[in-house]
């Protein structure tokens, strides 16, 4: 993929693949539609992951599903509300030019190895595995909390497929660098890091919580200390690209998550007050950030940080 | 980096009012100061406490700093708030969306609308004429026992050169036929500035095509299944559009090029669904 | 002890003693001086807990130590810097009024033993141990991630001491009811919840960690969903009264803490923009509560919403 | 809830020019429109990447938007700046605290201060030099070597009727003696509306006792060990107060309450040592 400008390098290396920028849509964001991916693309975007995708399709919880908290930062409990593998090949099936990795959701192997074989011809970068969703029972965290199953699902995708595998990892009760260990010793290529924490609002007028599940995950500004720790952590510890996402809501926060260690970087949150033309904000605030640093490309920053 | 702080607060109001429009429409009165100035065409995110979170768009009330909601009683979400009575506690955010536009030099305008549809567009029509702007209110129903806001239509237009039609399937109240035979044989014999309208997508759908076919601006506003309101969840994709962030109003060159408007919607899960 | 208007209770039982009002300063903050704690009490505070105190004096890691981060968050790595038990039992040695809990921390069974054995003849309400520090290896959180470890500790400090005990817990690498069933199992009669998130911070300018230790605890507004998050399950899951920390900035988030299951509410971070006037602050907000609910104790609402 | 966005953001900034005052003393300057308005007795938390994080009172420059520290150079932190150049990063944040006080109806005032505390009197000098006040600043040091600032002081009070003295405890340079021995000798013909003063704490306890004795109301900007700079963390704790958010200045009344004043601090870990 070219670079909407010759010379300022924003192109990035993730496992076999390149993006020409380090911007990725975060799972969940706007990830149902094609249309709107390839808006997305026109706005300078690096590359989409689309919602978690299961098996069947998945109605999710009643609203309230997704909460704004004030400064930035987000509650939601949308309860994996997708289309499905079949009504999501279709959508995708005419993809020409978006650079679109698969988010997929599942409780056991044969739910992952199903997906895989349905999406494996479509014309896409790769997959992410959600084992880190935390309201959801069954699937994401409640998998991603057991290293064995971890272990089991991802080999089972590898075996399925030859694009690249990312494992979105979260801050659940096992430690973050030790599962993103499992699944790279189990066949992952790269780590997204982090999903959303377990959190919840309650309005003091009605004493009641406020999202339907009661318990949601938190996301934007309040959590990107958070994201940049344990990309610093997986970065450091374990020879594998990693994902950063969390909190993004700037072209300073994707340089900060890249010094720390990360490849590319998800966004999601922030488009609540931006929209999507975040992603042309972005870049263009990157493209300033190489040049003022004269850099050669923006990958030089990755995990600069490790040094101190 | 800008964060809406304000429209996105939460706001725990008291439902000091409620008036019975017909038997399955309801209009609920509270006090909100950022309601009051809701633009028209916006909508507000209402929380009915442990059982939904449904968007509504902000109904006009005479007293200063109110607001109110006009709900039809059909699902889950709608049926409870619809059986909330005064003094019973609802939450809001926003108001969200963008907003019906009337350009300067507008004299004359349509506003055509059917059952809650009507409530943004009497907004609009509560602006329009205290801009003095001559307005023509189309107002469409079923049958007459599902016609209301005529009282409110009148009432907001009686100070200026206009008028109120009304009109049933059934002809049972107000000319028959249905709001786009209305409009057929209006713009006949009329010059409008601009056509606004919300109701139904396949009446709103047949009137973006008249108002294109005569080369008449035209402005309708949509509805999607809404999650977040605020452009991040996508459940309200209409081709590449949001309706909760770039909408809920498009404009006429906008919707022929959307393909699914009047065509299809998503479903709860993101599935498309086809209009009948 | 009296409240300080009659018509609108605000105190609270926590295990066997009675607090004139919930709110309380959390550990690490403002918390080595018994000037201070006397001002804190006649700005109408509930009660105190000390800065973790350990066996031997510790100096801490090198500034910087505590680093704001806008929106009322804050990361800090201050390594538990504190004066030791011997001169912080002088510390407190007059104090006749202020009602204080001392936060221990240590690494062996013995170092607590020692403490408490030390403390136990001052005039104090009891104790806080601090199994959740994020940033000081082999105390706080690295204790807190092994049961085993917990259940000792809390075992030993049961056995030299007939005063009420809190264990603190926060979001490491075990499930947070989990450690709190441990604790509880092992003597506590007393949860706080939650400590600072680990996290990090780093400046794009220099590309360098900001914190000395590069990585810290996460407090203020940002975690506040997830205290509320953490007190809601353990209180609804437990029998044991609970303390809620993280993110209190008024009134309102002491009121949502005590929905969620908490009995009292400690506060730090928001010292930082407001100063000690926030507990005067808060208890007056609370008393228009009180007032406002017509509640004749502000106990009424601790856990309501567990009905929900 | 209010939050200091903007003073507690962290900015870096890069040192435009060094100053040598002494061989143990520079000052550096940088442009930072923060620190440019900070007020007498306000200080900066300075970062040193990987090094340290030291508070530092601001120093005035005579730029548009510029301010500057001045350091002597004494453990690791201070080492590590001292030596920063010219083009070096560093970090700041603040300025924090509160300020020293000119009251509307102060005529004649008295500023005391040795090494380093010279450095919020002379903005202090500078704000009450554009007031038109009659401004005696007295400027002490062990020996002549170590006095710096002299000119700059007297620059800062040129156009008005006002005077600096210096005093050296060897008598190497300006009147033999302390600044307590000299305020003693001034107070006794003149009439002050008010004393302030920064320096070491024990020169600071005579000249507060000096001013309380003969009834002068005296200000006095006091340094503790500082981590967090903003009230959260009690490592700047004297007595029940807080240098860094109540403080740093105290005044007469304050201090005469304040038992550790020119008697004990407290070290890094908390522990309280007597000053010998
Ligand atoms: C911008 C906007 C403004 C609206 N204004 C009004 C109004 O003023 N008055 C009024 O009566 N209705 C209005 N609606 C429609 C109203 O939101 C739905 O009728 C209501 O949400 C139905 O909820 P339910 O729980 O009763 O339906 P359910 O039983 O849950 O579902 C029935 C159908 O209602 C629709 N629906 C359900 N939930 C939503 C949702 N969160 N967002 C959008 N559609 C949904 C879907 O088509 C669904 O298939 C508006 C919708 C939008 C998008
Ligand atoms: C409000 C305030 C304003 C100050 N202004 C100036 C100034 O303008 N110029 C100047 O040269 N010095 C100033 N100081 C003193 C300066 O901060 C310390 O001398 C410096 O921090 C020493 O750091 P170090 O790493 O060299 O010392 P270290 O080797 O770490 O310690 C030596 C001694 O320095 C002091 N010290 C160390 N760190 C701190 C700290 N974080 N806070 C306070 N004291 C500390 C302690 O007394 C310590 O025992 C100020 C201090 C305060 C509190
Ligand atoms: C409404 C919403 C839905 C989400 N859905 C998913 C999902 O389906 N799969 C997933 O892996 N992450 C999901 N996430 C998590 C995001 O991908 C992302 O990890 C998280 O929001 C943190 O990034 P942010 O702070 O930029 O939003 C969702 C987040 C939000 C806010
Ligand atoms: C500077 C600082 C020092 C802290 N030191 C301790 C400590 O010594 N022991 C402890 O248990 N918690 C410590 N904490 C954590 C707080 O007690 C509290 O759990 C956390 O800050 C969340 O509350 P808050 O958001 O109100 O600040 C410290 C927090 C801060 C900010
Ligand atoms: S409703 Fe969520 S994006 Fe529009
Ligand atoms: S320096 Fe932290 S409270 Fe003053």
């Amino acid at each position: 993929m070219d670079t909407n400008d010759k010379n300022y390098n924003l192109s990035v290396k993730l496992d076999k693949i390149h993006l020409r920028n380090p911007t990725m849509l975060a799972s969940g964001i706007l990830g149902i539609s094609q249309s709107i991916f390839e808006r997305l693309y026109l706005e300078n975007i690096g590359a989409i992951v689309t919602k978690s995708i299961s098996v069947k399709p998945m109605k999710g919880y009643p609203n309230p599903t997704v909460i704004p908290l004030g400064g930035g930062s987000y509650l939601n409990a949308v309860g994996l509300s997708n289309p499905g593998v079949d009504a999501f090949s279709r959508e995708l099936s005419n993809n020409k030019i978006v650079p679109i990795f698969i988010s997929l959701v599942g409780s056991s192997e044969k739910e992952f190895s199903k997906m895989v074989k349905a999406f494996d011809a479509l014309n896409i970068l790769g997959y992410e595995i959600n084992l880190s969703c935390p309201h959801v029972s069954k699937m994401g965290m409640e998998v991603g909390d057991d290293p064995e199953a971890v272990n089991k699902i991802v080999k089972t995708v590898r075996m399925n497929t030859n694009k690249p595998i990312s494992v979105k990892v979260g801050v659940g009760s096992i430690d973050v660098v030790e599962l993103a260990r499992v699944a790279v010793d189990a066949g992952a290529d790269i780590i997204t890091a982090i999903n959303t924490l377990r959190a919840m609002s309650i309005d003091i007028e009605t004493m009641m919580p406020i999202l339907s599940n009661r318990i949601g995950g938190l996301s934007g500004n309040a959590i990107k200390p958070i994201g940049i720790r344990c990309v610093y952590e997986i970065s450091k510890k374990l020879e594998v690209p990693v994902i950063g996402c969390g909190g993004v809501s700037s072209w300073k926060d994707v340089v900060e998550y890249m010094i720390a260690g990360a490849s590319a970087v998800q966004i999601g949150s922030v488009l609540g007050s931006s929209g999507p033309r975040i992603f042309n904000e972005i870049t263009t605030g990157l493209k300033k950030y190489v040049e003022k640093k004269q850099l050669k490309n923006i990958g030089e920053i990755i995990g600069i940080s490790h040094k101190y | 980096m800008e964060f809406h702080t304000s429209i996105n607060n939460r706001r725990i109001v008291r439902i000091e009012e409620t008036v019975s429009e017909t038997p399955t429409v309801k209009t609920l009165v509270f006090k909100d100061d950022l309601s009051y100035t809701a633009k028209p065409g916006q909508f507000l995110m209402i929380w009915i406490p442990r059982i939904e979170e449904i968007p509504m768009s902000v109904m006009i009330n005479s007293k200063e700093g109110y607001a109110a909601v006009t709900i039809r009683k059909s699902g889950i979400g709608s049926t409870a708030l619809f059986e909330r009575k005064k003094g019973d506690l609802i939450g809001l955010r926003g108001p969200y969306g963008n907003e019906f536009i009337i350009r300067e030099n507008y004299k004359k305008i349509l506003i055509i609308g059917g059952g809650t549809g009507l409530v943004p567009l009497l907004r609009l029509a509560s602006y329009a004429s205290k801009k003095k702007l001559k307005i023509t209110i189309v107002l469409g129903a079923k049958t007459k026992k599902e016609v209301f806001f005529e009282k409110m239509a009148k009432k907001l237009t009686e100070h200026v050169d206009s008028s109120v039609i009304i009109c049933t399937d059934d002809g049972s109240y107000g000319l028959k036929g249905t709001t786009v035979n209305v409009m057929s044989n209006l713009v006949r014999n009329n010059t409008f500035d601009c056509v606004y309208t919300c109701g139904p997508e396949l009446m709103m759908r047949g009137i973006v095509e008249i108002a294109n076919k005569n080369s008449i601006p035209v402005q309708a506003s949509l509805e999607r299944y809404m999650k977040c309101g605020i452009g991040i969840c996508g459940s309200c994709c209409l081709d590449n559009m949001l309706v909760c962030q770039d909408g809920t109003v498009f404009n006429g060159k906008q919707l022929s090029k959307i393909l699914d408007f009047g065509i299809s919607y998503r479903d709860k899960d993101g599935q498309k669904i086809r209009y009948n």
